[in-house]
């Protein structure tokens, strides 16, 4: 094991760095750029049971420092994308997690029965920042209840490794990350976007489609860097951070705040070497500073603050 | 083959207020490229703006390596881009897209741009007078010191027709009535014409949405077929992100998504479905 | 009245635009730059019954398009702010909002009761973005029950308009403006900072005095807009819009959100001229546009959006 | 007085490695500067970086109207600024900040510069060589080719002495360690010796904050009093948003806050509270 290696639940990765989902595609995408090989794992888009034609556009508007997007988890149904896509991921060494999604908590149950019994799936990422259509629209992650409920139904359904996905838009993310905890989630993930929107002066409407939308890229990091450092605290799970990882100064911030791994998204779309780079920069951060495996740093900012 | 390369810059020179022609130095993508497809440009080096923004490429030379883009400035990215001189580097990735289908006969062949829209069309004319074939060209702006690439047009020897909304040289009107006004005569791109032939032709159009759209309902009703390249806000280039999505029929009298910028930019007229 | 006045409660504004609290100093500050008599009104930085001194440094640090800090609301009393501040801040035409702090519900009603008998002081601004000391440090404002005890505290010994400023670190921002409105709130104003971290990679601690600030600037501009946004839609209280302004398109994208007046906050610091330029920019807004007032503006967005 | 600039740059020069030298055409600035003020410069357009950077006035040149500016490039905002050439724009607000105090008297002067801290006390040594005043300049680097502006200050007529790191010129060790020993020296900074002298001194000192608390400790070791110039993170530059504060003694044993900005960047020796 080198010293980059790090282990989520079940899923041992050659690197801390993975693919923020949703920000990579199913993964051919960016094998023209990389070689999907280097990376510690892929997450890939967000899979519901039914195909999901997604939202009007405009779907992407650059606010500063940041993009507001409101894909709609446009999607071609799980069935299609164990039939396309798994194949085409088997065939790198490379772990692959699922991010899931649904209405209801029988979506996510059914989703990772569905995935449980595909080959090529090493874990899933269950996205709670959905609307429960049977709870009047409430997200899933907005409630630790919810989120438990979620958690416990997809556990229930797969001996995979479970990733809970939390939200930010949560008075207290930590109260999610305990719920989530109890209930048998074997790692978190954290940041999923802040909600937001952007409004055309000239038109006078809302620029998106979809009128809000999700807020990532660097914009977003002090708050995903925060919620990784609360979590940390009280929380014993490892955690995969993201939310405006552009460079591997970043990366490490997120990993000296507590995460184990991290997810690379909006960088993705600015340099598509992104994941790379940051993985040659840990590399080089490690050598420079003497430190023999990654684990040295995770959390080490709380060691050195009041 | 797609590529990100720090390019360097060749030349820069505004062609028209507000209007740049830039001139990189990129073999490997200059020998790759096709008409219609773009470049993914870095406009900056911080994190605002953040994205790379999708220009087309307006033509190659391929004997020196050089990529030429032709934009306008519509904002602040652009407006970056503006700023560049002879000897800086720019991060582009490319070419992406599909680019334009070249016609495979002698079809008779149209062209029609709205404003910036010719900037991958003059690139198509010249591959297609590469070919020895002979497009009618329809350019369309708002005056005639708007009008672009008139003369380069020609000087490939392609007609060329244009429509000004003031009416300050050629056709007072839009393009799209000067192509609709055109089709119905039996002239033939070539040159040739009879007045007993039954036209038919094949568009290439690339403008503003709603030229775009016009132009489509133009085509159709006149029985002819093309292809348009569209514009959407793009992420990330390459397919990954589903923000570029546009609607187009999915044979059972609805629509499925496509990209812009890996499934197109360019989309037959038949196929794209308008709001 | 011109086509630039509004009224946010009792508080009658010659134009929409004032200045977010803690960015503005009490006011001396900016005279060198601009003309404080332009400003539609003032408020001052955040008082609390007695002096406090602040947080240890670094206070400040940058972040991609914004900045986090973390000042510890240091601030003279109010007694001293009484004395030596008001004064200065009468010899204008210029409404003055004075932002208070507490760490007790009765800290806040003894903030009111005392600026009531004080002259020259036209509103309050409530900042319930503070730990609540008797319970355990939660935060008054990410509870709406706290959150609305405190109003009923202020309103009790006060006459003077309650503006209520609204956390955005809370699960739903419109709960908490619904359950304030009902407390007696004349007015709202949103939103205070995303509560944020960063780490310096060489030295591996959090970079500020005390770990974790408050994020402001064009980078939460997003989630700003979305949270006048979503409380315009059910709470008919005026609404002072903030988060991120930095020029006259960005005011008024709140304004079409849904805000009747907004602050100009970390923009003071780019620009100390921020105030007056974004009055002006309006200004000409109204003129090109042919607007006569701009109330004609305030939430327009939402009669264009679906 | 404290304007806010659209200043043109007249020239830019890299003095050193990393370190540059910038001329800026601001007449009012000039005129209303004083040594040890500073300008809080915008070094972009964009929101990234979003805040100014406050660089101190290096030298005034009150006839030609111009500004001079000496930085080391620190991060991305010291960085975008070095890319500036003559005729650019930049937006600069100031003077600002106290500045240091011109001695009244004749006065055993001693200026203490850690790397690029020599800024700031250039423009106060020209003032002082104005007063027909001599100093002892101290200047501190980590090597011999890290020193700035030692000829410029002797040719002011200043004596001065030398420190670095690596003993590649001067005394081997640091500014601080030097100035202790020259401390003890009765050698008054106008050249005057005197064996029997009980040697008092007046000290300007800038630098990183560690050398500052060495050099306070020093100063007042040696029985001497002085000012130095600190540096704190700033967000408005002007007083308003408390970001900047510094500890100075309040009189009763504890500490109050000041604004570094506004109350400074100056402060007596005596009054400093470190960390
Ligand atoms: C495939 C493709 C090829 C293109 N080729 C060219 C070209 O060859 N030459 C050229 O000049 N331009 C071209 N464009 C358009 C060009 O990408 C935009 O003008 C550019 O991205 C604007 O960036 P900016 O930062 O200057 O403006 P911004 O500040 O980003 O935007 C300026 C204005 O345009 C609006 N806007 C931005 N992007 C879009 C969009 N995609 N759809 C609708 N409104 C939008 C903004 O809201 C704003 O009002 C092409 C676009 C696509 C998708
Ligand atoms: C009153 C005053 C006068 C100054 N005069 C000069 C001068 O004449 N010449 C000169 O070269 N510099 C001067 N400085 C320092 C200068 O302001 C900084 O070097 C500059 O702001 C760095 O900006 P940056 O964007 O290049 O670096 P950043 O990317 O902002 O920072 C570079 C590194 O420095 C750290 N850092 C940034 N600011 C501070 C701070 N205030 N305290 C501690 N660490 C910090 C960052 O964390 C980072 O590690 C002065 C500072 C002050 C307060
Ligand atoms: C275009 C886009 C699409 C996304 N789709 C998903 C998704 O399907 N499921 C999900 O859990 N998160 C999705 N996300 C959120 C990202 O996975 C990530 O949590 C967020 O973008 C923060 O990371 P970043 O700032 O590095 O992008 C999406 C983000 C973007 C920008
Ligand atoms: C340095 C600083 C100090 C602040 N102090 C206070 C304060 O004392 N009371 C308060 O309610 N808000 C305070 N705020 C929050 C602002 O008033 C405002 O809500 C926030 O900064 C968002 O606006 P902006 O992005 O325009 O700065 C402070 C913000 C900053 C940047
Ligand atoms: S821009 Fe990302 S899929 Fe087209
Ligand atoms: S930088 Fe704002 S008070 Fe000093």
């Amino acid at each position: 094991m080198s010293g980059l290696s790090v282990k989520v639940g079940g899923i041992t990765m050659k690197n801390p760095v993975t693919t923020a989902s949703g920000t990579f595609g199913f993964g051919p995408e960016y094998a023209p750029y990389i070689d999907l090989n280097r990376l510690g794992a892929i997450i890939v888009k967000g899979i519901t049971l039914e195909p999901r034609p997604g939202n009007p556009t405009p779907r992407l508007v650059e606010t500063p420092a940041g993009i507001l997007n409101s894909i709609g988890l446009q999607n071609p149904g799980v069935e299609k994308f164990i039939e396309e896509s798994l194949p085409y991921l088997s065939g790198f060494d490379l772990p692959v997690i699922v991010n899931i999604a649904g209405e209801t908590v029988e979506d996510y149950a059914g989703l990772a029965a569905m995935l449980e019994r595909a080959a090529g799936v090493a874990g899933l990422e269950v996205n709670i920042s959905c609307p429960n259509v049977k709870k009047g629209g409430m997200q899933f992650g907005s409630d630790p209840v919810m989120a438990a409920e979620v958690t416990r139904a997809v556990k229930a359904n797969t001996a995979k490794t479970v990733i809970v996905k939390l939200s930010p838009n949560v008075t207290s993310i930590v109260d999610v990350a305990e719920k989530v905890a109890e209930a048998g989630a074997d790692a978190l993930s954290m940041i999923n976007t802040l909600l937001g929107m952007a409004i055309d002066v000239k038109t006078r409407r809302p620029i998106l489609g979809n009128v809000m939308g999700g807020l990532s890229g660097p914009a977003v990091r002090p708050v995903a860097v925060r919620a990784v450092w609360q979590v940390y605290r009280e929380v014993k799970l490892p955690i995969i951070g993201m939310g405006g990882i552009m460079t591997p100064d970043d990366a490490l911030e997120f990993i000296l705040a507590g995460a184990t791994a991290v997810a690379v998204g909006t960088a993705n779309f600015v340099n598509p070497r992104a994941t790379v780079d940051i993985i040659d920069g840990i590399e080089n951060y490690l050598a420079a500073s003497g430190v023999q495996s990654i684990h040295e740093l995770v959390g080490a900012a709380h060691n050195n603050s009041i | 083959m797609s590529l990100v390369v720090n390019a360097e810059v060749v030349e820069q020179n505004e062609v028209m207020q507000g209007h740049f022609r830039l001139a990189l130095n990129a073999p490997e993508v200059a020998a790759a490229a096709r008409p219609g497809q773009f470049l993914h440009v870095s406009c900056g080096n911080t994190y605002d703006p953040l994205l790379r923004r999708p220009i087309s490429i307006h033509t190659v030379d391929r004997q020196k390596g050089e990529v030429k883009l032709l934009y306008r400035v519509a904002g602040r990215g652009t407006a970056l881009l503006s700023r560049l001189k002879g000897g800086d580097l720019v991060d582009v990735l490319g070419p992406l897209g599909n680019g334009f289908t070249l016609p495979a006969g002698s079809e008779n062949v149209f062209a029609v741009a709205g404003g910036i829209g010719v900037a991958p069309l003059y690139f198509f004319l010249q591959e297609l007078s590469g070919l020895k074939h002979k497009a009618t060209v329809l350019l369309g702006a708002a005056a005639k010191e708007q009008l672009i690439c008139v003369d380069e047009i020609k000087a490939l020897g392609h007609t060329v027709l244009l429509a000004t909304d003031n009416g300050s040289t050629g056709h007072r009107g839009t393009v799209v009535e000067l192509f609709d006004l055109y089709a119905r005569l039996p002239v033939h791109s070539c040159g040739d014409y009879n007045p007993d032939e039954e036209m038919s032709g094949y568009v290439y159009g690339c403008g503003p949405a709603a030229m775009l759209k016009e132009l489509c309902a133009a085509v159709r009703e006149n029985g002819f077929s093309g292809e348009v390249s569209l514009e959407e806000r793009m992420g990330c280039g390459i397919g990954a992100c589903l923000s570029c999505a546009c609607k187009v029929k999915d044979g059972k009298g609805g629509f499925r998504h496509q990209r812009v910028c890996l499934d197109g930019p360019v989309f037959p007229v038949e196929e794209v479905v308008w709001a």
